[in-house]
């Protein structure tokens, strides 16, 4: 998950989610690395709204909550 | 002026009523806060346990409301305020405690007295299984009534199972009521009817004196969950509230994973299960219309 | 909601909930104290144990997160 | 759930949901083309608004934890 | 919680968050006030829509209420 | 979200989850491919025991499905 | 959220949730950091099991989307 992570930190500073500034984020984390994996993630997170699947994510959230047990 | 008054008229008035008002006026100036409650329908026999229970706490005074009216002139109080509360037998509490004190105190001072017609069930009303003390007779065909079950047992009735005669709400037979003193049944709760309080010169009426107790605990729980709502949306850095934090740090980080088919092996499941949502999803949509030779989960 | 949470502010700061402390809080926040309502306050909390309550409250919020089953 | 997968990569790829479309994927799948369910799946995805589905597929997840025991 | 306590005092009474408001409040309540944290919460809390948090936590909460345990 | 569909389509007709599987599935379906995204993919599909993942995610799918949203 | 990513991504990698790895991070995704804030998250979290944070966050997660039935 830590491509993730460190997606999401950058999203959260409202940064470019870029090979670059991933590759600096998960270096500075200690992390050996991955070129493929950094390209790969950059490129998928590209193609959808962070912002909306954030905003699921929490409605599902509350949702789940309030889910009588 | 008004002393000159009442020794003018002191042929008439008797000296008890006299001594009253003025006590009365002594001690209202004494305490802050009046608490006006009614005794109608309150059983003079009970009174005793209110005076019991507020000893060292506030005076509590039972006096005619004309006696009153003028000690509370006399004390600088405006009478005109608590007019409409001086109709029919009054109870007067006086003290210098906050009057919220004494509203949640008769709140929770609850008495029992025996059922009488008319009475409506607080809850439920049972009579209980065994001997009555009823010696068979007549009063049999009272029990039949009621549809309580029954037995004689060397002479004496027997209620053969507990037996609800009465729901909340609903009224107390008539026909059960001696049958509820018999057996020492206490069906009904005496509470103090409050009318409204003074309290230095403002007047909080009865609908303004009831707390809810509930509503207080319910709203200091709403007040703290707002709160960690709050303190987990901003991560706040104490350790129950990072908690809350980190889980939906995780889920938001599982989300993104999923939706954007980010695959490694510790996302595959949830990224690999959402496809398959969708995929079912688009399956179901195509039932019926489409043989897929495929089994969709229902 | 405001004299509830200066009560838990007043809680929170293990000082005692009277009228005084109630008054003074409500004041600082700006907002124009309601003599009869800052005693209702006062003595209905007298009544409550906060903290149970508070407990109570966390418990039933952790379990509603994670009870959806 | 071939015809499925393969319906879906053309979408979320923007491509036509066409016969020939179809049969180019599963082929290259190595899967054996059955030309009645083609026809029959192109055919019927093509009354379907299937962005309208799929959305209502991360609502049915949301509704399924929030949806009581 | 003191300070998010008294940040939803101030939101209550439909004051503003600032760093003022809050510092007055929790002295108010008796509280050795940190300059730093005042800071860092009443930034915070600039960032989230405040309203929109507490809709959610109480859907969740009457929900919760409504649990049959 | 191609390159999963593209794999779980393959995975449906049996076949590996190779580069050149997906390569020629995604081509087939006109997408240009990212060299890298299918390396990640692949790479990460054969660390896991995709069978049983899937096993998993359709248990909790079937349970979504079959709840009464 | 910055923080929480920041320290999640320590996590994942393994590394200590220090104030010094927490700058390093934050400061690589060109966040501003605050010092304090940095103290009180590093300080925070050293008395929460993150582990077990996020099993149960990942449990919960399982047990949402199966639950329903």
């Amino acid at each position: 998950m830590e491509y993730i992570y460190a997606s999401l930190l950058l999203h959260s500073a409202k940064k470019e989610i870029s090979e670059d500034n991933l590759k600096a984020v998960l270096n500075a984390a200690g992390i050996q690395v991955d070129d493929v994996r950094v390209k790969a993630v950059a490129a998928a997170l590209k193609e959808i709204n962070i912002e909306e699947v954030l905003k699921n994510a929490s409605a599902m959230q509350v949702a789940a909550v309030a889910a009588p047990a | 002026m008004i002393k000159m008054a009442v020794e003018i008229q002191q042929k008439k008035i008797a000296k008890w009523k006299i001594d009253e008002v003025e006590e009365l006026t002594e001690e209202l100036k004494k305490n802050k806060t009046v608490i006006i409650g009614s005794l109608e329908g309150f059983p003079a026999d009970k009174l005793h346990e209110i005076r019991k229970q507020l000893r060292g706490k506030a005076i509590v005074r039972v006096t005619k409301n004309s006696l009153f009216q003028i000690a509370a002139k006399n004390a600088g109080i405006d009478v005109s305020k608590l007019e409409k509360y001086l109709i029919g037998p009054n109870i007067f509490i006086l003290t210098n405690d906050n009057p919220f004190t004494f509203s949640i105190f008769f709140e929770k001072f609850k008495l029992k007295r025996y059922a009488k017609a008319g009475d409506i069930a607080e809850e439920e009303v049972v009579i209980p299984a065994g001997d009555t003390g009823f010696s068979a007779g007549p009063v049999l065909s009272t029990f039949g009534k009621l549809k309580i079950k029954t037995r004689v047992q060397e002479g004496k009735i027997f209620v053969a199972e507990d037996t609800v005669i009465a729901k909340p709400g609903s009224k107390i037979p008539d026909d059960a009521i001696p049958i509820l003193q018999k057996l020492g049944i206490m069906p009904v709760y005496i509470k103090l009817g409050l009318k409204g309080a003074y309290y230095e010169g403002l007047l909080i009426p009865s609908n303004e004196l009831k707390i809810d107790l509930g509503q207080y605990a319910s709203n200091i729980a709403k007040a703290y969950q707002e709160s960690m709502a709050v303190a987990v949306e901003i991560a706040y850095p104490v350790p129950e509230v990072l908690k809350v934090t980190i889980g939906k740090a995780y889920r938001n980080a599982m989300a993104l994973a999923g939706e954007s088919g980010y695959l490694t092996p510790e996302t595959a499941e949830n990224v690999l299960s959402r496809a398959m949502a969708k995929a079912y999803a688009l399956a179901s949509a195509l039932e019926g219309k489409v043989d897929l030779g495929i089994n969709i989960p229902k």
